[in-house]
């Protein structure tokens, strides 16, 4: 197995890493660079815990190789918030209990993110359907998709 | 496992030609990288096509619009031009998996990983698309349905890959659509689909159709009968009857763990009359 | 003197009764008494019984005293999800 | 000690209110640490080798060419573990499931282990371990597996519960019986009588976490483990018997866990991962694919189940009986046993009987999913009462409210309840505009109630004031929902401080006392108690300090509102002392303050919960949608009223999930069709409604702040809910769960051929 040399971007910092060709970008955050935010709950991407944007799309990071993000962008959970102050998603997640076991959560936030960044005013029905990649097995997802509908709203009203 | 990124499609053919053991053409890796997870799967070269602009590119030509084999699925729906004119093939590439798989997934691998139940064959095949074969010989252009050849299995031969979707003009008075069933709302792989292009004659009568179905025997169904069906209908009750009893004669189906051949049987009419439907009210449009 | 009502597992070790009655004051004095009596029991109620009293089921505190004329049940040790 | 749990009305300040939980920005920000997000120097890969058989003899394993990859650094068999083979019945079975030791006994079994430095060695070593089975044949079928040539699952296996014990082995475990009164008499005075046969599948619970720990073993004997688990203190001891290691030496942390819902309550491969350890004599990560976590975890049961009620024509039930058959896997447990005794909970009936058969099947080992075994049993159980009222012309709900039990009532299970809260869920229903709202084109509402017990159990809590007099709690209970928010306002309310004032915990089993698990929707009720009485005893050290810093006797200080206060007219001039004020103190007052518990918390009493539920069904398609849905449920007092409308919310989904599409299926070889999250089919965001919820507050009197676990019962009654939705939309009984579009097509497709 030759190893492959990555320079990409996360979260705003360029890094470089080795990783084995067949490995996945979930593995290479995971294990290589100690970004352990996102889940791995299927590895098939069936569930979504392991979301993170890429080049401005939401992807499963478990189905990307570690190659793949050569000269990308990605953002992942641990770049979420800036600095100490908490992005309005993650504000609105913990103010609605839109969280119990939480380990959907980081995924969940880098979905809901990517949904307010191209859509800042979605109906129920458009975040339900974005989210529908996103497993939770705890919440049965009212809170989630009430907390996400308040940051939208809270979000637009920062911008206007 | 060697994982290459070539600049050109030369550089592909002669890559996957001279390949040693299994070698796969990486574009969205959504199906790929599930097979990889398999301990049984065994994979010695991966060629990642993405960074060969033209593969990532949608273009609109004078016979069509040509879609290069690592647009994701997401970008389909965000181009107007290719939604105004089929919107059933949109439909049908946007309803693959989730967000996630959206930003990745392609039509071209809905095509090659050859699933019977792939939601963009069946509305490709009715919308009369072609796929262009790049080899090491020169390309080629093959009838979508022509490409899958039994679940899993494609007519490519060592050494090429399908560099781009072509999909015609769209002929006045003309609208598809493409509609599956799924237990759930989302994440389900189809247990039934259709697809339906037609296209009406001034009168508002159709003057040709081709219907391809989903998951209901061992590659996508084109079925001439449930065309015929309609051809020369307005879709009245009688010829909406018709198609649907064309379409469930034409598929045959097996039991698994997503539907039975009862329910798969039964429902392809349904979401075929659904489709036709759609697609006439479609074509009436335009 | 309470009457304690035995789940039907148990009734075969005890006899084939479906209620003793015993003298107890304190749910652990009333099972060690089913024991004492009917020795195969002794092993269920070791890790097996739950002990019912008045409708509030006790899995583990053998020191609840009985109320004169309470009910008492045994049923098995349940676990929940 | 001398803690007294009885129920006291009083105004709470901050029980009752939603603030933001301790752990929530650890987990919005990716820092919570779960079962895989933990690693130790030198950690090995460790990977499971599992059977593809439903059932077969081992004949030989070979490991040798897989110990010679480079990079391989232990393998473990059953040979390497203690042979319980002549030892307890249960510890033998719980080891036996984890690794194999003569047959594998379903698809999935574990049959060897491997650490190895790295992902792909442990890979290349899996592949190299030779395993000679000799395949037996197999069932997984709960009516197929009770007949009498079926396939055995262990040739010394005799029912038990049954006079004379059986003089052949069978695959039926344990028959267990409840009931009183006499059914053929009841049944003779009815004028309808409703008999059913129904048929449930096999589910899983779902949670996005799989199974995973780091295990490290010294040569000295010492251990640790750090594991996803909803009890640590129970794997440790779990784990202890089975290795044969000291209960003292083997140290666990519960990680951040991710989802539970009884699916943690037993080990899977946490005594593998120390074997592996213990031989490799390095630490090793062990984490399940979710492959592995759907074939070899603990789903619940697939059932079969007849119900048979007999009502007179004024509405009163006569008779009710069930016979309920539990597939329990491959060892025999009590599922069906449950399920006998939840059945009719919600009732007060004169005669009754249920009967439940354990059997064995080559599926994974069944273990408890939130109610364990009452959700099969209210499905069959409320779909017949439905159906019974839909004969006697009587609304649903005012039938059951006619029948409910309440306060005196003998219980179906034997016991007579005290205060219960079944009769003020169906009158909550009845006035619930839900009930009332029109409906749409192909559109039905149904109802239905549940029963779960509910448990209480072994509990210590550690509350120590620091010097700045904020509050530092460890409990021994595994946070899975967000109870160390309601038990952070716990402790706020009983000292009086603010709840930022606390930060609640999750001690380690070095650090703490022993625990139960958090199983029986027990965590925040029994660790609540013990909270309360962990304060009250530092509130008593604090009343002590307080009077040594006046020099005043201790009787004359009281405790209010987080003050030390003087009482009486002499001591007028002394200003309160703040727990601040006294914490800073300490040092020179008696040293540290804390407050301490260890309890047996008892006396959860059992919870009732009634839903509504409205539902859409394309006739062409069988395909439904679930409209619009009400949970109503007793929550005694909800102390942190948004994470109790989460589990009420939580239960329904899944209810909705098991009721609609989630199946175990296996194929004609007994291997599992569908291990995965695409074709395992639970609900997704957009499947779903909001989930309206109603918080019925009747104090548990066996709680001082009134509180009953809320935890299990939501998920009792959506199956019949939507069962009896489904009949009132399309005018046919679905008595087979899920009531997938295939099924619900061919019912509607039979109904048009007749």
């Amino acid at each position: 197995m030759v190893s492959v040399p990555v320079s990409t971007t996360i979260n705003s910092d360029e890094v470089e890493f080795l990783c084995r060709a067949d490995e996945s970008l979930l593995d290479v955050l995971r294990n290589r660079l100690g970004l352990m935010g996102a889940k791995e709950g299927c590895g098939t991407g069936d569930c979504g815990a392991c979301s993170v944007i890429m080049d401005g799309r939401i992807v499963c990071s478990c189905l990307v190789l570690g190659a793949e993000a050569e000269g990308r962008t990605i953002e992942t959970i641990e770049g979420m918030a800036d600095g100490n102050e908490l992005h309005p998603l993650q504000k609105k997640f913990i103010e609605h209990a839109a969280l119990q076991c939480g380990i959907c959560t980081p995924g969940f936030l880098m979905a809901a993110k990517a949904l307010l960044d191209a859509n800042p005013d979605p109906t129920e029905e458009e975040i339900r359907f974005w989210l529908a990649g996103n497993l939770c097995r705890c919440t049965g997802y009212d809170k989630i998709v009430r907390a996400v509908a308040d940051a939208a709203q809270e979000m637009r009203g920062k911008r206007a | 496992m060697r994982y290459e990124r070539p600049k050109t499609t030369a550089e592909v053919t002669n890559l996957l030609a001279g390949a040693v053991g299994r070698a796969f053409v990486l574009a969205g890796g959504t199906d790929l990288l599930v097979r990889m997870k398999s301990d049984d799967f065994e994979v010695d070269l991966v060629v990642d096509i993405k960074a060969i602009p033209s593969m990532s590119e949608i273009s609109e030509t004078a016979d069509g619009f040509e879609i290069g084999a690592a647009v994701p699925c997401a970008v389909l729906g965000e181009n107007k031009a290719l939604v105004a004119a089929w919107p059933g093939v949109v439909e049908a590439a946007n309803l693959i998996g989730s967000t996630q798989i959206q930003g990745r997934c392609t039509i071209a691998g809905n095509l090659c990983n050859a699933s019977p139940a792939a939601d963009s064959v069946p509305a490709m095949v009715a919308a009369g698309a072609h796929a262009r074969i790049a080899s090491p010989d020169g390309a080629k252009i093959v009838a979508v349905e022509e490409i899958p050849v039994g679940p899993g299995e494609t007519s490519l031969k060592k050494g090429e890959f399908i560099e781009a979707i072509l999909i015609p003009k769209r002929s006045p008075r003309s609208g598809d659509a493409y509609l599956r069933f799924i237990p759930r709302t989302e994440m389900d792989i189809a247990v039934v689909g259709a697809g339906v292009r037609l296209t009406l004659d001034e009168q508002g009568g159709i003057e040709s159709a081709r219907v391809a179905l989903g998951a209901v025997g061992p590659k996508v169904v084109l079925s001439e009968e449930a065309a015929r069906a309609i051809v020369g209908s307005k879709l009245e009750e009688a010829a909406l009857d018709a198609l649907a009893e064309a379409c469930s004669a034409a598929s045959t189906p097996i039991d698994d763990k997503r539907g039975t051949v009862e329910f798969r049987k039964h429902v392809v009419g349904v979401l075929a009359r659904r489709a036709a439907k759609l697609a006439y009210k479609r074509a009436g449009e335009n | 003197m309470v009457d304690v009502k035995l789940w039907a597992g148990l009734v075969p070790l005890a006899d084939n009764q479906q209620t003793v009655t015993v003298e107890a004051g304190t749910v652990r004095e009333l099972l060690r008494q089913l024991g004492d009596r009917y020795p195969g029991l002794r092993e269920p109620i070791k890790n097996e019984v739950a002990v019912v009293m008045d409708g509030t089921i006790y899995r583990n505190d053998w020191s609840v005293e009985l109320p004169e004329n309470a009910e008492v049940f045994l049923i098995r040790r349940l676990a929940g999800g | 000690m001398n803690f007294d749990p009885t129920y006291r009305s009083q105004k709470f300040r901050s029980v009752g209110t939603r603030p933001r939980r301790p752990d929530g920005i650890d987990k919005v920000t990716g820092r919570a640490r779960y079962g895989a997000d933990f690693n130790m120097p030198g950690q090995l890969v460790g990977r499971i080798l599992r059977s593809p058989h439903a059932h077969a003899r081992i004949v030989r394993i070979d490991t040798a060419r897989a110990e010679a990859v480079k990079g391989v650094k232990a393998i473990v068999t059953a040979s390497d573990l203690p042979d319980l083979t002549n030892g307890n019945q249960s510890l033998f079975n719980i080891l036996d499931n984890c690794m194999a030791r003569s047959k594998v006994l379903y698809d999935g079994h574990a049959v060897a282990a491997v650490a190895a430095i790295d992902a792909n060695a442990a890979k290349q070593a899996l592949k190299l371990i030779e395993v000679e089975y000799e395949v037996l044949p197999h069932v997984v079928d709960v009516d197929a597996a009770m007949l009498p040539d079926a396939p055995l699952i262990d040739k010394t296996l005799f029912t038990g519960g049954v006079e004379p014990t059986p003089e052949t082995p069978s695959n039926v475990a344990l028959r267990s019986e409840f009931g009183h009164g006499d059914i053929e008499s009841g049944f003779a005075q009815a004028d309808i009588v409703v008999e059913r046969s129904y048929r449930t599948e096999q589910t899983h619970q779902g949670y996005i976490e799989p199974h995973a720990c780091v295990a490290s073993c010294n040569s000295d004997g010492t251990a640790e483990l750090w594991v996803c688990t909803q009890g640590h203190f129970v794997f440790r001891q779990t784990c202890a018997d089975l290795l044969g290691l000291d209960v003292s030496k083997l140290r666990v942390t519960s990680s951040e866990i991710g989802g539970g819902f009884g699916g943690k309550t037993h080990v899977w491969v946490e005594p593998v991962a120390l074997a592996l350890s213990r031989k490799a004599g390095r630490p090793v990560k062990l984490v399940m694919s979710r492959e592995e976590v759907f074939r070899a975890s603990g789903p619940t049961s697939a059932t079969s189940i007849d119900v048979k009620i007999g009502a007179r024509k004024d509405g009163t039930i006569t008779a009710a009986a069930a016979n309920l058959r539990y597939t329990n896997g491959p060892y025999a447990d009590i599922w069906a046993e449950l399920g006998a005794m939840t059945s009719f909970a919600c009732y007060d009936l004169e005669n009754v009987k249920t009967v439940g058969f354990e059997v064995l099947v080559n599926r994974p080992k069944v273990a408890a999913y939130r109610a364990p075994s009452a959700p099969m049993a209210a499905f069959a159980v409320e779909s017949t009462i439905d159906e019974l009222a839909q004969e006697l012309g009587m609304d649903p709900v005012e039938f059951r409210i006619q029948n409910a039990a309440s306060e005196g009532t003998k219980s179906s299970y034997g016991p007579v309840y005290g205060p219960i809260g079944i009769g003020p869920t169906l009158e909550a229903a009845q006035s619930h505009p839900h009930v009332k709202a029109p409906l749409g084109p192909n559109q039905g509402r149904g109802m239905a109630c549940g029963f779960w017990f509910n448990f209480g159990g072994q509990t210590c809590t550690d509350l120590n004031v620091n010097v700045d007099g904020t509050v530092t709690l460890a409990v021994g209970t595994v946070d899975v929902g967000g109870s160390r928010a309601s038990l952070s306002l716990i402790a706020a309310e009983e000292l009086g401080i603010a709840y930022e004032d606390v930060k609640a915990v999750v001690a380690d089993t070095a650090t703490l006392g022993y625990n139960d698990m958090t199983d029986g929707s027990r965590g925040t009720f029994s660790s609540s108690m013990a909270t309360i009485s962990a304060a009250r005893n530092a509130i008593g050290v604090m009343r002590h300090r307080a009077a040594l810093q006046w020099d005043i006797p201790v009787e004359d200080v009281t405790w209010e509102d987080g003050n030390a206060k003087a009482s009486g007219e002499k001591y007028g001039n002394l200003s309160p002392l703040s727990i601040k004020e006294i914490a800073a103190a300490s040092g020179n007052t008696g040293g540290p303050i804390a407050g301490h518990s260890e309890m047996v918390a008892d006396g959860a009493g059992v919870s009732f919960a009634t839903h509504i539920c409205d539902v859409e069904v394309d006739p062409e398609t069988g395909s439904t949608r679930i409209v619009r849905y009400t949970v109503i449920q007793d929550a005694g007092k909800a102390v942190h009223p948004a994470y109790v409308e989460g589990q009420y919310q939580g239960g329904a989904a899944q209810g909705i999930g098991w009721a609609l599409n989630e199946e175990y299926i296996y194929g004609e070889d007994g291997r599992l069709q569908n291990p995965g999250f695409l074709d395992y089919r639970i609900p997704v965001c957009s499947d779903l409604p909001m989930i309206d919820t109603q918080i019925l507050e009747i104090p548990n009197p066996n709680h001082p702040y009134g509180v009953r676990g809320v935890g299990e019962t939501s998920i009792v009654p959506p199956l019949a809910a939507i069962a009896n939705a489904i009949s009132n939309a399309v005018g046919i009984r679905m008595t087979h769960i899920p009531m997938s579009p295939p099924r619900i097509l061919a019912a509607l497709n039979r109904e048009r051929n007749q």
